[in-house]
């Protein structure tokens, strides 16, 4: 099976909900597990919640996230033009936040880690921050 | 043993499509009392509430069944 | 409330139930009654259909969906760039159908119109057809 879609909306934090929701509307058809469909939905959450607060910190942006699926697997990618992250390599570090004074865990980029099959980090000082994350899913026996 | 873990693997995997049919029909069941009751239609939250789950998993429950309510009422009257 | 979303999907029959998630997803905040988002659905659907079936007949095309919340009206767009509408007069009549063949009843514009609040159909022949509906959703007494 293969599709793809396009999503933008503003950086509302109702949002987080709405991307939820989408994601799992466009992975249904691939018939995933529940555990699956709650990472993924977890991964999605994290990324659009950090697009949300740390991207667009002080204003409403436009959030975008593309998705694809080819066969069994899922690509999904947030993208903000937002703030941007000065040094990537620190902000994944488990337990690194800019942000301590939010009640931030610093644990949003582990979990997409470790829910998503790869995760790849894309971002730049005043340009804004692309996530991309793929993960297989499992297929029918 | 290898029942045990067959047991849980499957219960691992079980199919989101399957489970939702539950949720939509307590959905449709909670809707119906709560017209009765008040004789006005409950919204999304207020069902949501009576089965203590997000909005969001009635709305992914309603979707799942084709055409719920006929299907409901096919099913419980 | 406000809210908007833009998404774009190709027109693969499977997307219609898509469109239709995504819509329910977006006006979940508006905590409609099981009526006002099945009957929002419903409309999504049909207009979804024909961008499908009409629009896209011997390809696959590029739908958009744009939504927006403002208080508590709805406005959703679905549009196809597809091969356009030559009466849109005539092919909202209850009961017109250009393709009898497929089983269709016709009933498409007449189920939108009756189930939203307002309906415009915009379309030119070889550039497209644009769906406009709105609709009051009642707020919490
Ligand atoms: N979209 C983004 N735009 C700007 N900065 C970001 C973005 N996403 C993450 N960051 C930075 O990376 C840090 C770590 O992110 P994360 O692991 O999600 O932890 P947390 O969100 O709890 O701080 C954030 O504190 C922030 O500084
Ligand atoms: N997006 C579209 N692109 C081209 N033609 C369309 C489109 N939507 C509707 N039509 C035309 O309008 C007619 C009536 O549409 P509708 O009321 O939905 O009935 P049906 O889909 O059952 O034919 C269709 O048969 C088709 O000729
Ligand atoms: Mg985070
Ligand atoms: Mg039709």
């Amino acid at each position: 099976m293969n599709n793809r879609m396009h999503l933008e909306f503003p950086s509302y934090s109702q949002n987080e909900s709405f991307a939820r929701m989408v994601i799992s509307a466009f992975v249904t058809p691939m018939d995933p597990t529940l555990e699956e469909l709650s990472d993924i939905k977890t991964a999605v959450s994290e990324a659009v919640t950090n697009a949300i607060i740390h991207g667009y910190e002080n204003e409403i942006g436009i959030i975008y996230m593309d998705a694809e699926i080819n066969d069994n697997k899922l690509t999904v990618v947030i993208k903000d033009k937002g703030k941007g992250i000065e040094d990537v390599k620190m902000a994944r570090q488990p337990l690194y936040t800019s942000r301590p004074d939010l009640d931030r865990s610093g644990m949003g980029f582990t979990i997409m880690e470790s829910f998503m099959d790869n995760l790849d980090v894309i971002s730049k000082i005043g340009e804004g921050t692309t996530v991309i994350m793929t993960k297989l899913i499992s297929t029918k026996k | 043993i290898g029942e045990i873990r067959r047991y849980l693997r499957d219960n691992n995997s079980i199919r989101v499509s399957r489970s939702l049919r539950d949720m939509a029909y307590k959905a449709l069941q909670i809707k119906d009392r709560l017209v009765n009751e008040n004789s006005k239609e409950p919204t999304l939250s207020e069902i949501a509430k009576e089965l203590n789950v997000s909005e969001e998993e009635i709305v992914f429950a309603l979707d799942a069944i084709q055409d719920p309510i006929s299907l409901f009422e096919q099913v419980y009257h």
